[in-house]
């Protein structure tokens, strides 16, 4: 059920209603287009300057399926939708105020996010005849087949308007009409408050080398400003009150560059050089290219042959001393298992990155979902267990990457981080930390002068091993994938010690949970309902979480990283409420995963498996629904 | 070149019991390996052993180096992260006709591809000796195995054509049985820049015993086998009379001071030439029509990824503002909330 | 706690031991040696003449670490253990009565597994200073050393005997001491009354073309004979009664070839090619070669570049409207999953086995383990669930191999059979059935007639699409790893039939049982405690059982080999025993699995990983524990 | 050969809409797909096509046959499985630069070399194009992609070259844009008896447009390409008037009428030679030094895996006392119990 656009939203549509400013707590803008339109780029944009002048905000690109579909057909639709807030906001928005749609297609696939009268900013001059059937469209009315009657729809001869504002210009037409975009943001700064000084210079220093596109794309930002000024189209006052915001330096980041560089970050702090051996995959690819920027800091990311050779240059890495590293998509998971396997019985240190996508096998590569929780746990012959950790936002994706290297390091454990294409390519502010005072990462390393190095014994209190570097005289050793002597490291067979290792692997990985913090629970810390999520549904459930209590129910909300181990408290946590649902974007791999562990307690569970996040409209019902039950 | 040996062959064995059949052909190449790495005067610990998984993959075991017995066909992979994380080690990749060649041929193929200062040694005993005894990708046609009861109606990779293919830079071969040749080349191979392949024929006693019986027989083997030596003319046999000439686009077998052959006629090995056209004749060369080639048949420069990958990172490094991750962290747009 | 040996066992050891004669109900030889003494061939020689005289038995070959060790090591020893019975037999037995020990480290290994007491044969020319030293006696004396007094101790000069038994012979020395196991049989079959004209006749067939060769190894099996009943040394009446043995035409099996023959039956029974595509691992190697013998047949079995090769041709197979079959062991397990989840997309039929061994990683290669559960099911990328059977003894993979070719066929889906190195390798007499006793198999084959023929619509009882074979005129359609759109299978990207097509994939698994008999429970049908195992624990579980019932327990057990889905009256099973101990040759995956979907209820966990199979002793001590607690 | 037409090319096309971008080589190399099929005369319920994942991997979708999408670098072991269950299927496998080079080397090779009857189409565009712009194991060195914003250091495979060194038996090269050539050789490629490997340079706009400017620049392609037919002279230039010839251990670019090279100097194109040498020579050439060669550079005979399979079968079965597994199950030792 489509919400309702927010009744403060109140605009004036055109020039015979009447001009109003309102206050705005946030709004959602949704960036619509073919994607040659730049609507990518659109969005950011728009995204940076709130962030700016103060804003919160989240964002989410929604890529069209991996194929370039033909122009103007609806599977060729990218989408960025951009929520601003001048109160801390969570998700980039369930359902948008404002629908750019720079063609029929963009309006077809994406007026679903529409909420009820919503504003509509369409691009006129692309809705003719033979668009509105490539978008599918039956009639030439789009406005009626789809019901948008009671929607405040703007139509601006987008084409044209550029045309003319560049009437000027050297560029020849094709070049001409790649600024539109800027028109539609042009509009969009208007209608918010935006200043354009900061965009303007922007595109004078990128295009420094050719001043005619950095002319063309100011001047098209200008006349779109100008036009929803001269149409007095309708304007917002969107407060600017970066209220809740901590202090600081920010900057905006999305979460595989957060990732990327919460992997560099944790190598910088443990004095170790950093291996990545990946292969391209969506939507996870852009890890390996972040890295890849990164050589001037002495960082090796290297593309290799398939994932195997991923994992295995990492692992070969890890051997020789390096923090080897490898990252994915679920596929390519699952084409690692094998080797991960060996990094679990040699006991070297790894991290694995699944930035979880729709599956199952190729499935829905460019949407998100958290189904590969439990092949992240379990996926692989024998007793194999592993570290999993699960980033909540994109920024903290930099916190957990750089703890999961803390654990590999510290503890001698390959540990798997789950992240998804949600906060993979969703940005928001992040809090620029300084290196000084991010923690120290101490690798669990022999001593070079032992003199009777044994590569198995283990650390008393943690049962990690210590890791010798090849190169290092006296230290030489020998391990690999056999089941090895306690102690010696040599190959066994004996009974009796297999017992004993397998135990020994699963007790490291257990005391992992004395290096990790108890479980957080926000809102009411005991009472009816306790919401319990893990990873990227952090945003919408905090959002749910807030509408719930502002109505009175006594909800507290869980967000789970640290998979396994879970957290000391974990148990306490769930027994402080009546009832505990489990939200998950998968079919309930989570809840599954807890029953296995609390048998004797009760989850609830809420599933989603559209490809897409929750709404924190739909946590809110459920909640409600169970509160009533 | 003459190096400062530092240790003896014999400190290189590890304590391990040998755990290879008696007579396999194993045990010469790891007796060869503990010479190479001996008379190569680089101190131990500067060494590392990487395998797969078979009867020749078990060699890290005896190595009282730095040494890991992965997982089946992933040795070239794991060598290749080993040696990109720190170049200042010399590996050794210890693997079978099935772990690289099979399962492993992917990697194989992109190890040689990438061309990173590594040494492969590929014990070629045409079956799966760790298994028991199946087929492998260098079985002859034919052949009747625990999984072939019928035969095989497979082609066998010929090991030095795919490195060829591949766009290999060194290749050699050595029988099982001599282990001077073997130390010579594998010491070739550790001072060579970039990937090395060298292929042993291995004789694997228990499941594919006389392998190589045609070319190594003790009596007629000097007539089955050509050593060749970079800059040395083609000849072998039992009298030294034989010699390759080239006739047309083919090998041909002669006798000097037969049909008028004299030695000026017989080709002169030139392992460094970049075309690799009478390599991989050479390679191809098979009993009985040809004796077997055995030696550096191909070793010419290239670019080593190593290298490149060291160069590349010293300029960006060089010219980069980029010095630390605080660097990064403030790089591009930032704002202050106060 | 080393069982004493049955007391029934009195046997005359010295020519001083007064001779006797007694009644045994059931027991278990082990007969060890070197790798090349021919140990394997030896139990399975007395195994089936055994069975030929109408008793029941059970083997367990215990292979050597996978490399030749060098001759005369404990790494290098082969042993084969038999358990006979005249009652039926569930195990190959957990302790020895007899041990056979060819040479030192025979003893040296095998002498753990001896009961208090046991017969002990040695073959005294191997016990020189040399041999001891190299199978790492400390001393000369290896009796004294291994606390052996009490055992019931024969040194007979084997290798002597046999050269003298042999001296007429035209073969060479080394040829002639090759038969020197069989000299062990002899005082076997004499110890046991067993004849020898089976054994005899087989020599002369086999090597109809060396007589010389049959006559040595026929001339050595009577000098042991002969040497037995001279010396006068011992002799078990040792009755011999089939009573529980249904009557019909047995053969011994194993469950690898057992495996290789049930999906072969299948083929035959749906009237289909049966394609298998693998890639050789311990210990499931084996299938793969009983497949290729089977070529008269025209069955394809392919060993192929790797395991994902496996899977993969596999998978073409299917397309291609043939039984595809895949198997490996846990490591080949790993390396398939990405392959399978597009199995699971595209549903096709498609059965995998795992032979399961110890882990992680390489692990122990020869040992077994049950330590693959999870991983198959869940070790896939995103919502991709599969059936998942177990067999539970050698003879029984016949059926479980045919059914889940069946389940596979008719259903329209993946399935995974799960085995291992225990059962696998492991031999039991097996009833013959007769191929139109099995039941039929109807693949889902879509109508070659159907003019709209739709790839993805489903049989509205099993949820199975239709299945069309190339070559079929009008059939022609698409099929491919991207989620697909409900009846049409064209690629689709919509939120809502995402969720549909994950939900009508779980649902066809779980209409699976429909055609899967509930639950059987063993023993009492409610009581104080049940005994839960799953796969090829079945046998230490059910002896344990008897012997528990003997002492008046109250005990039944539920051996399941339907893991997903589970049966339908698995719950009301639990429910009917105060208490549930779940025992597994893990660290209680099975356990975890159950807790997960019952949550409610309380289940106890018996574990061990030891690369061992249990005792049945170690259950009973277990069962009794809890009965007090 | 003269095949009879049961269908027209548009019979071929699917009903799903082409979602490759406007411009992309791969909606030509589709339309030759097309063609080949209704020339080669085969009713269209025997054709199969098998893709991996890439771009070029989505034709499936576009086929009115029956054809799988499968997953990345999979295709041709799938092609494998699917051809072995059924010979009578006429199969072709689809695939990229990345799908079959990089993580599908192992199956390609193994594909060669088991030289089953299947046909490979091999779109390089030599770049990952589905993925947005990462290099592939045919970019050229030096390359700025995304995954390589330095420059790659890899050296890049030339397809080619990898299929003779697998031992193939048949290799082709066709312009993107050449469609009469594709279909040409998809027809040949079809009808050939054994594993066939056509590569298609493949522009992709988008990544890595004018990848192959050089060579097919309408202006000047016709000096850079020379299409080889069997048995004819091996000539080129916009005035048919550049030839090959050898020149000792290479080949060289003459004028014909200059430096006194006449038309019989020229070689003539031996495509079905069993030696590899002149093909890999052929293979080989590359701008600016040499025109690139197009058409099929080798096609020899040699035993399929599939014909030797059910010959092999065949004989099994007429020998074999074991016809059903009524047989097998009584087979051996047995006993009866009453
Ligand atoms: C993933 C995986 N698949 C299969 C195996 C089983 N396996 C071990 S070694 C081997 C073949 C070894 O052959 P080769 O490399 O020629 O070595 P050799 O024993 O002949 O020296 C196989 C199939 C394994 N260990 N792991
Ligand atoms: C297991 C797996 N790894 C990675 C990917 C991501 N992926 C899809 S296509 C592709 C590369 C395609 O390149 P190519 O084969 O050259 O095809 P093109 O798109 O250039 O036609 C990659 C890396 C995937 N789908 N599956
Ligand atoms: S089985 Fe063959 S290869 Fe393996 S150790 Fe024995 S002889 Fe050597
Ligand atoms: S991205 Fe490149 S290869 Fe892919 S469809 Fe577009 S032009 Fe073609
Ligand atoms: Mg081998
Ligand atoms: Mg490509």
């Amino acid at each position: 059920m489509l919400p309702k656009i927010s009744e403060k939203l109140i605009i004036k549509i055109m020039a015979e209603k009447k001009y109003q400013n309102v206050d705005l707590e946030d709004v959602v803008i949704r960036f619509s287009g073919d994607s040659g339109d730049g609507m990518q780029l659109t969005g950011t944009l728009f995204s940076e300057t709130s962030a700016l002048v103060g804003n919160d905000f989240v964002t989410f690109p929604d890529f069209p399926a991996e194929i370039r579909a033909p122009q103007g057909t609806v599977g060729g639709v990218s989408g960025f939708q951009v929520h601003i807030g001048h109160q801390p906001v969570y998700t980039p928005g369930d359902y948008c105020d404002v629908l750019i749609a720079m063609n029929p297609a963009a309006l077809k696939a994406n007026r679903r996010w529409a909420k009820k009268g919503a504003i509509i900013i369409i691009n006129s001059d692309e809705f003719t005849e033979k668009n509105l059937q490539r978008a599918g469209y039956k009639t030439l009315n789009p406005i009626e087949e789809d019901k948008l009657e009671d929607y405040n729809i703007i139509f601006a001869p987008i084409n044209e308007l550029t045309k003319e504002a560049l009437k000027d210009s050297d560029l020849d037409q094709k070049s001409i009409l790649r600024s539109k975009n800027m028109f539609a943001l042009g509009i969009c700064y208007w209608m918010f408050d935006r200043p354009m000084e900061h965009t303007i210079e922007r595109f004078e220093k990128k295009f420094a080398k050719v001043p005619a596109v950095a002319k063309a794309n100011i001047e098209t930002l200008k006349a779109g400003y100008n036009y929803a000024e001269n149409i007095g189209a309708f304007k917002s006052t969107f407060e600017v009150a970066p209220s809740e915001q901590q202090p600081g330096k920010y900057r905006s980041i999305n979460g595989n560059t957060a990732t990327a560089w919460g992997l560099a970050a944790a190598a910088e702090r443990a004095h170790i050089q950093l291996f990545c051996g990946s292969y391209p995959i969506t939507p996870a690819t852009d890890i390996l290219i972040e890295l890849t920027k990164l050589r001037s800091l002495g960082i090796k990311a290297l593309q290799v042959e398939d994932e195997i050779a991923g994992i295995c240059t990492a692992i070969g890495a890890s051997f020789a001393g390096s923090l080897g590293v490898t990252s994915t998509s679920g596929p390519g998971l699952a084409l690692k298992a094998e080797a991960s396997g060996l990094a679990v019985i040699t006991e070297l240190p790894l991290v694995i990155i699944d930035v979880q996508r729709g599956g199952p096998s190729t499935g829905l590569p460019t949407k998100t979902e958290q189904a590969d929780l439990l092949q992240a746990l379990y996926g692989r012959n024998g007793e194999s267990p592993m570290v999993v950790l699960a980033a909540t936002t994109p920024s903290d994706c930099f916190y957990y990457a750089f703890q999961a290297a803390k654990i590999a390091l510290e503890h001698m454990t390959p540990v798997i981080l789950l992240t998804d294409g949600f906060i993979g390519n969703g940005s928001e502010p992040f809090r620029i930390p300084k290196m000084e005072d991010l923690p120290e990462i101490h690798p669990h390393y022999a001593d070079p002068n032992d003199t009777n190095y044994q590569p198995y014994r283990r650390d008393p209190k943690t049962f990690a091993r210590y890791w010798a570097k090849p190169g290092i005289k006296g230290l030489e050793h020998r391990i690999g994938g056999l089941e090895k002597m306690a102690i010696t490291g040599s190959v066994s067979y004996v009974p009796e010690n297999h017992a004993i290792m397998v135990e020994e692997r699963a007790e490291k990985v257990r005391r992992v949970v004395e290096d990790i913090p108890d479980q957080e629970i926000l809102g009411d810390q005991t009472g009816d309902i306790l919401m319990v999520g893990w990873g990227s549904t952090r945003g919408h459930l905090l959002t749910a979480l807030k509408t719930l209590r502002k109505e009175g129910k006594k909800v507290g909300m869980a967000q789970f990283s640290y998979i396994n181990p879970l957290p000391k408290n974990t148990e306490d946590v769930f027994k402080r409420f009546k009832k505990v649902i489990v939200f998950e974007v998968n079919t309930g791999q989570f809840v599954s995963y807890l029953r296995s562990q609390f048998g004797h307690l009760d989850f609830l569970q809420y599933d989603k498996v559209q490809g897409l996040p929750f709404t924190a409209i739909e946590i809110v019902e459920f909640v409600n629904k169970m509160m009533e039950e | 070149m003459e190096n400062k040996i530092l240790h003896q062959p014999a400190e290189f064995k590890s304590n391990q019991e040998v755990r290879w059949c008696p007579g396999c052909g194993d045990h010469a190449v790891l007796n060869a390996l503990h010479k190479a790495m001996s008379e190569l005067g680089i101190p131990k610990e500067k060494f590392v052993v990487i395998s797969g998984i078979g009867c020749s993959s078990r060699t890290p075991y005896y190595m009282n180096t730095y040494a890991f017995h992965t997982i089946h066909g992933r040795a070239a992979a794991i060598s290749t992260g080993v040696k990109i994380a720190n170049q200042d080690l010399t590996v050794f990749t210890v693997t079978g006709d099935g772990d690289a060649l099979a399962i492993g041929g992917n990697h194989f193929i992109h190890f040689i591809r990438r061309n990173l200062n590594l040494n492969m040694v590929l014990l070629n005993n045409r079956i799966y000796g760790l298994t028991k005894g199946q087929y492998s990708p260098t079985s002859e046609e034919g052949k009747i195995t625990k999984t072939s009861p019928y035969g095989t109606i497979e082609h066998p990779f010929n090991p030095g054509e795919l490195v060829l293919g591949a766009q290999g830079k060194f290749f050699a071969r050595s029988m099982d049985t001599n282990i001077k040749l073997q130390t010579e080349i594998m010491v070739e191979a550790a001072q060579f820049v970039g990937a090395s392949v060298i292929e042993i024929l291995q004789n694997c006693v228990i499941f594919n015993d006389g392998a190589y019986k045609n070319i190594n027989d003790k009596e007629t083997r000097e007539d089955h086998q050509i050593i060749l030596h970079h800059g040395e003319k083609m000849i072998f046999g039992k009298n030294r009379d034989k010699g390759l000439v080239l006739d047309g686009f083919k090998l041909k077998v002669v006798t000097i001071g037969q049909d008028g052959y004299t030695m000026d006629d017989i080709l002169t090995h030139d392992a460094h030439c970049q075309e690799p056209f009478i390599h991989m004749m050479l390679i191809n060369m098979a009993y009985p029509d040809y004796p077997t080639a055995f030696g550096i048949i191909r070793a010419v420069k290239g670019d080593s990824y190593g290298v490149k990958m060291d160069q590349q990172t010293a300029e960006i490094m060089a010219k980069s503002k980029i010095k630390c991750m605080d660097d990064v962290l403030n790089s591009g747009d930032t704002w202050e909330v106060k």
